[in-house]
């Protein structure tokens, strides 16, 4: 998500799915319907896959799941090429560093230390994704923010209220704001994420903070479209948050020069 | 199945040193009830509804006695004394009191015996109940055995407890013998129990006497269509442990997932109210004729398996002795057991065997709950599907009792329809393909598997050596499980702990006791 | 396939796949794309997805399997229902029947044996299926057309060429032909089909002969479509063929009186 | 690894049995070669390419010879007294044959000795070219050493040689350590080679010598860049069974599918003709260092694996003896096995492991190819995905030594490239998950897998007692293998078995048998 080498973003052409041959388009889908198993429910099958565009669709299994639905294997071809030099990616804006770099971006550009308030909000109670990007102990051999002297870190746990969490972003002059969000079961996480930034912005200190959402659903753009500075998702070392908030902090000091913190 | 047999020193060891730790918290915490066993108290006596701005009747009353700093008594006099006075039922004394109609601090005390009295025999009706209800299940099982083990143990969750009933039903046609309603995120941390029928939560379906009881009617239903008993489980975690406790003897469910130390450690609940409020809510699920599932599994899931194994163990043997003075017998006690290595690492499957091994050695007679891999999962739910298949092996191979069956999307979302017909469709095959596997094989001496398990079993004695000299609050306080610290005094819900006073009285407590033959600070015989 | 209770042909209203909640339109998804993995690979997989009509589109994983080939999981919602009585699904036109039944109607609609000719053909050497059908030794308990004294097996075997099946099935007056395809790479089983088709009409005695296809990929549609009288897919027990032909060739029997044998 | 320990008497005498079975067999094929048999003689001697019609040089020159009845001296005395008549190489006489420019029946006789040596001379050539490319097999094995055990099988078919090798370098990439390209349909049943790379096959890609050269040449780079020896594998099955031997040698393929019966079973090839082309395939396998396969596995997707496993066994020994017969070393005998019991029986993983630790036991040497469920899969891919995983732990508990990894779309079409990745995966991780999970397991005695294991090997002495009885053809005339049942007599390919003259000579075989001492009718000592 951060750093990555040039070539991962700048591919073209047209692209179509391969399974055994070039191009031959090649999907494999699942899915239940609620109705019984057999000619008619083979065939509302077909057609669910000829909705999503799928040639010669084939249904290789339906199993009854119990009364009145059926489970579902197909496989069909898609005939719509992706062309990819027209897709649109957030794409993000700072380098990956050496922990080295991270602490002498700090030290040389923004002279003091970077404060960060985490945290999971809402009901959620998942915290080993914040813990590994926030807590010493880290994340795949890859140490967290904490154990840099760059970082002043909070870490505000789990089931934080967005009130609380923006509460003490004030009270610690927080430079970052990182959320985490795990559960998305009725998409819980974008109410949430919105509700926070709407609270931020209530607040009047949007501008001066980094607000940063990370979560095994949340991906750059995602985090864009909601209001947020960036988004980390599955996979993440702490490495590359410290990386952009680094560079994204330093460069927005001279930008905010005469910020109150 | 395959068989490990345990340094029966070491391990005699561990079940003083536990019973030892266990007993000190007892003491300490001997002198307080919560508000959410008094709540629990009031729901047995038949306190149940709303007010009109929501609040539940139990959490009514309590509050009520509370504001008037009576609750130190326990609610159970003063309903009583209610009765007593105005000829009044406690539902309607709490009707009267939430309209704001009765102060029950400003009633004529009826006199201690009397009201005593009353209680006991209110108490004395509701346990009859129960106790109903536990017939009613043990007859049930009768005419609608379950032949296999491990039970396949599914989780329902779509937050709409009339899909859950759907799924849970055409579960329990695929195979399942027990479904699981997991609850929204965020209860666990409610004062109080939400009420009535609830169409939407995240992550879960909350967990309300109605609902349990629309589930407890479809899964009866299906039950008998499917000639097998369908066991139901809730989570009586959280604050309101006692008080689910008391809604689940209710509602006859037939597991519930309690924990002596999940709500300190992963919801920062007070650890004081945590412990006092497990005691009481095992009693009931004692009495209920409920099965437990404890927690460790979790721990696995902020620690590392392969280096953490020792805790689980070291928390097993805490869990157990809690819940034997609780009344619990080894049959009722489901100990949470996890596969949770890191399937990277070279010969992780044997190290699961070995811990598998070890706790079924360790806890012959109680029902393990074997918990799926999950953390290291991921959208590949094609590799999911095959480490679970491991999981499922393992399982039938070292004779689990409850299996919980994994999921192939775990890392993706709660499961859908499909998602649990694909697992419980691979968990019974091996349930039938592996079925007298384990009786084939013995286990080397000093192999790999044997070296890992009884290594396992010196690092939990000497890890339980350390948090009895330490106590248990200090243990927590420095990270020994699950690598959460909680300090004893802070976390949620400690202002709801409250010092007995010296008329206090818990009448469904002592009766349960009594029947149960368990007395305060003892753990029964059958050990 | 055959002899199916009413109500799995009558079922109607809109239907949609079904995950966590009715309609919600869930569907899993796999494929791979030549593609590097990254965000924009993950990018093109959800567009993709989005080809295939699928709303919200989730990639939950993405794999590298290679130089430049990736493998993607996802989710996504379908929002466009199926009308169940809108369906067109070839319907079976035979009852099962008891074996009783069979041999009675042969001995008393017909009057004769049923003569069948069956072989693998083209370079398919998949006898199991066609065995199954046609062997006295049947298929998951039900014994195959030679068990029945109302047939007459001839039993080609596997990797019969089209012409040979046809030299054979006029030699003995073949009142049936049965050909098995197993092998559908490339489509290899319906030029086959259809090239049998052809042949038979060359030589003029289609009238004159059922002709019914079986495999695993076969459906009665398809079957019809390529100009077969009948077909048969996974599961076929040897009772349904047994059913079908002796009620379709009793039939004809009155159709064609003047037939040459 | 686990092991059985099996009863020695009776394997010494299944193998007694078997000997006798094979040596029958040879000594009532011995006058015979083949049209296939000599046309490996003219590839060796370095006749290659097709005529104007497309047919390939090999057999022109054969069917020439034979044509003039001259087959019989066999086609290398022939050549070498063109050689040496008209100073051609054979390729330029054969070039000569196929334009109508020569006729080699009508060609001066340069006398026999001359051209028996010119013969050996030319032969001597050929052996020399396999030999070096036997080195460089072996040179690169020791640069680039393959470290763990079972190998990863994997299959590669889309009919397209270049898409074959997009996939194939893909798949090593991901793991595989032994790629086969499956061929197309139909193949076997040519009475040539198709010749030149192809792009289009049915189910499978066509063998052709240069389809072997492309791949063989992807799969040396890409065992370079991964620092790991990829092992290509082809079929010598069928008609042309010698003439692919011989270009699998030539090309450096490292195993072939060779079986002694599968043809006669499978495609109904006559039976003849196969056991007496099997034998001289096996010489030029043997001199190349190629490991067969044999093909066992597949009589158990004909006939039930629960109640046939003894036909495997039987089959295991005779192909065994053939294999020792033509101067394979135990090392390069990889014997066919299955895991093909029908999943929904009780106890199937028992059985499976039972079947699979007794072909260990019994052929201690030889590296068992050991092949995934296919019958049993249907389209319910997630399904056929759990049972590869318990293949995939049987594989490694039983220290098996080539894993054929299954495919979870087996019942749907031949692997796509994310089909085989997803099963490398679940492969790969058993692998490592089980490694010393054998080691720390003893079988118990009497259990249902050791009773199963004596059960089956009793079985297989009596069919072998019953198959020396008969003998062979007749045993295959019964159906004794895979429920098929053929006539000595009948089956494709007959007319291509050519009874030897007296002044026959295949200078091939002699050097073969000489630096390899195998002399016909014994085995060599290493057993
Ligand atoms: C561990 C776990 C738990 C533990 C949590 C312990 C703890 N203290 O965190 C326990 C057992 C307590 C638990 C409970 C529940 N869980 Co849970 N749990 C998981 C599990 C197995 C692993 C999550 C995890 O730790 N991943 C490892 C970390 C390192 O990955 P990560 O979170 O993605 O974090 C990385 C990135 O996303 C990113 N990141 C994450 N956060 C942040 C924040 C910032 C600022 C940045 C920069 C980056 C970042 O960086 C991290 C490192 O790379 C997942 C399933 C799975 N395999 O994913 C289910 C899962 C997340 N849980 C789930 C559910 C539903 C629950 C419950 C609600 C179930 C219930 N009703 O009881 C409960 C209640 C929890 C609650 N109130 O929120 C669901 C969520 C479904 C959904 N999509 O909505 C999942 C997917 C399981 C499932 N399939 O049902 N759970
Ligand atoms: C057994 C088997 C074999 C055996 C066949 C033995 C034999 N004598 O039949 C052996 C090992 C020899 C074999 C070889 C090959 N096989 Co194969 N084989 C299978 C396997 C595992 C099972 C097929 C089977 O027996 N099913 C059981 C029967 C009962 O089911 P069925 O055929 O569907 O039949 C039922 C119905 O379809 C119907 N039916 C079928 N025929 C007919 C006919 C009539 C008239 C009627 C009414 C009904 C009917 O009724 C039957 C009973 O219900 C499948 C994979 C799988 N699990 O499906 C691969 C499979 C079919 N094989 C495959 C391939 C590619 C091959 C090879 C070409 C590979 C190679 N290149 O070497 C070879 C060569 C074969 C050839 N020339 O055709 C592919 C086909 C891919 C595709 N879709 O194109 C499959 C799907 C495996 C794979 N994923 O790659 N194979
Ligand atoms: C003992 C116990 N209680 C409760 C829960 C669920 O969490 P919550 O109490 O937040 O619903 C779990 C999680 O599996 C658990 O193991
Ligand atoms: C020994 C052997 N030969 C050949 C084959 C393949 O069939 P064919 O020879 O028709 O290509 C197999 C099938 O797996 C086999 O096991």
């Amino acid at each position: 998500m951060t750093g990555l080498p040039k070539e991962h973003m700048e591919q073209d052409g047209f692209v179509l799915p391969y399974g055994d041959h070039q191009n031959d388009g090649l999907v494999q889908v699942s899915f239940t319907l609620p109705v019984k198993d057999g000619p008619l429910g083979d065939e509302a099958a077909r057609q669910v896959m000829r909705s999503m565009a799928l040639k010669e669709p084939q249904v290789v299994e339906s199993t009854p799941l119990g009364e009145g639905y059926t489970f579902f294997v197909g496989y069909g071809k898609l005939t719509r090429p992706v062309e990819l030099a027209k897709l649109k990616v957030a794409r993000p804006l700072w380098d990956k560093l050496e922990p080295q770099a991270i602490e002498r971006t700090i030290r040389e550009r923004l002279g003091r230390e970077i404060v960060v308030v985490g945290a999971a909000t809402g009901s959620d109670a998942h915290t080993v994704g914040l813990d590994a990007i926030l807590n010493y102990k880290g994340f795949a051999g890859d140490h967290g923010l904490e154990a840099y002297s760059g970082f002043k870190v909070v870490n505000m746990g789990s089931q934080v209220p967005n009130e609380a969490l923006v509460q003490r972003a004030l009270e610690v002059k927080a430079d970052a704001v990182l959320v985490s969000q795990v559960v998305t079961q009725g998409n819980v996480h974008l109410s949430n994420l919105t509700n926070l930034v709407e609270l931020i912005e209530a607040e009047g200190f949007r501008d001066r903070v980094v607000l940063v959402a990370g979560g095994p659903r949340i991906t750059h753009a995602l985090a864009i479209e909601l209001g947020y500075d960036a988004g980390f998702g599955p996979g993440t070392k702490p490495q590359d948050v410290a990386s952009y908030l680094a560079q994204e902090v330093s460069k927005r000091k001279s930008l905010y020069s005469n910020r109150a913190f | 199945m395959l068989r490990f047999e345990v340094d029966r020193r070491l391990v005699e060891e561990c079940h003083r040193l536990s019973s030892e730790i266990v007993e000190q918290v007892r003491k300490e915490t001997a002198g307080f009830t919560t508000v959410a066993i008094e709540r629990s108290v009031a729901r047995l006596f038949g306190i149940d509804g709303v007010n009109s701005q929501g609040v539940p009747l139990p959490n009514v009353v309590v509050d009520h006695l509370r504001a008037a700093d009576k609750l130190g008594d326990g609610v159970a006099v003063h309903l009583a004394n209610a009765c007593n006075a105005l000829g009044l039922t406690p539902a309607e004394t709490a009707q009267r009191v939430s309209e704001g109609k009765l102060d029950l601090s400003s009633l004529g005390w009826q006199g201690t015996e009397a009201n005593r009295k009353t209680a006991r025999d209110l108490a004395k009706a509701a346990l009859e109940r129960i106790g109903a209800r536990r017939r009613e299940r043990e007859s049930l099982l009768e005419a609608l055995p379950v032949p296999e083990t491990p039970w396949l143990y599914v989780i329902v969750a779509t937050g709409n407890i009339y899909e859950d009933v759907i799924q849970a039903k055409m579960a329990a046609s695929q195979g399942a013998d027990v479904i699981a309603v997991i609850r929204s995120t965020g209860q666990s941390l409610l004062d109080y129990v939400p009420y009535g029928a609830t169409t939407e939560g995240y992550g879960g379906t909350y967990a309300t006497q109605e609902n349990f009881r629309i589930m407890r009617e479809a899964l009866d239903e299906e039950s008998h269509r499917l000639g097998r008993y369908i066991r139901l489980v809730n989570y009586c975690s959280g604050l309101c442990m006692p008080e689910i406790a008391a809604m689940g003897a209710i509602e006859r469910l037939d597991m519930m997932l309690n924990d002596a130390m999940y709500g300190i450690l992963f919801r920062d609940i007070n650890a004081e109210r945590t412990f006092i409020d497990q005691g009481f809510s095992r009693m009931l699920n004692a009495y209920a004729g409920v099965i437990i599932n404890t927690g460790e599994d979790n721990y696995l899931t902020t620690v590392d398996a392969f280096n953490s194994g020792q805790s689980v163990l070291a928390s097993q043997f805490i869990n157990y002795h809690f819940a034997r003075r609780a009344g619990l017998r080894d049959e009722a006690i489901g100990l949470g057991h996890a596969f949770q290595i890191d399937p990277a690492i070279e010969d992780s499957l044997s190290y699961e065997i070995a811990s598998a091994l070890l706790v079924r050695a360790l806890f012959p007679r109680c029902p393990v709950k074997y918990m799926p891999p999950t953390v290291h999962k991921t959208g590949d739910i094609f590799f999911a599907h095959a480490l679970d298949a491991s999981f499922n092996m393992v399982s039938v191979l070292t004779g689990q009792s409850i299996h919980l069956v994994g999921m192939l999307t775990e890392a993706v979302h709660t499961p859908l329809l499909q998602d649990r017909y694909a697992s419980i469709r691979a968990a019974k095959y091996m349930r039938t393909a592996a079925k007298r596997l384990g009786e084939s094989l013995i286990l080397k001496e000093d192999s790999v598997i044997d070296a890992r398990s009884k290594g396992l079993l010196l690092k939990c004695a000497d890890l339980l050596r350390d948090v009895r000299r330490k106590g248990l609050f200090q243990a927590i306080e420095e990270g020994v499980f699950a690598g959460v610290k909680r300090t004893r005094s802070g976390g949620k819900g400690r202002e709801g702990v409250i010092r007995k006073s010296e008329w206090y009285q818990n009448p469904i407590e002592e009766l349960i006791r009594q029947e149960l033959s368990v007395e305060p600070g003892k753990e029964d015989s059958n050990s």
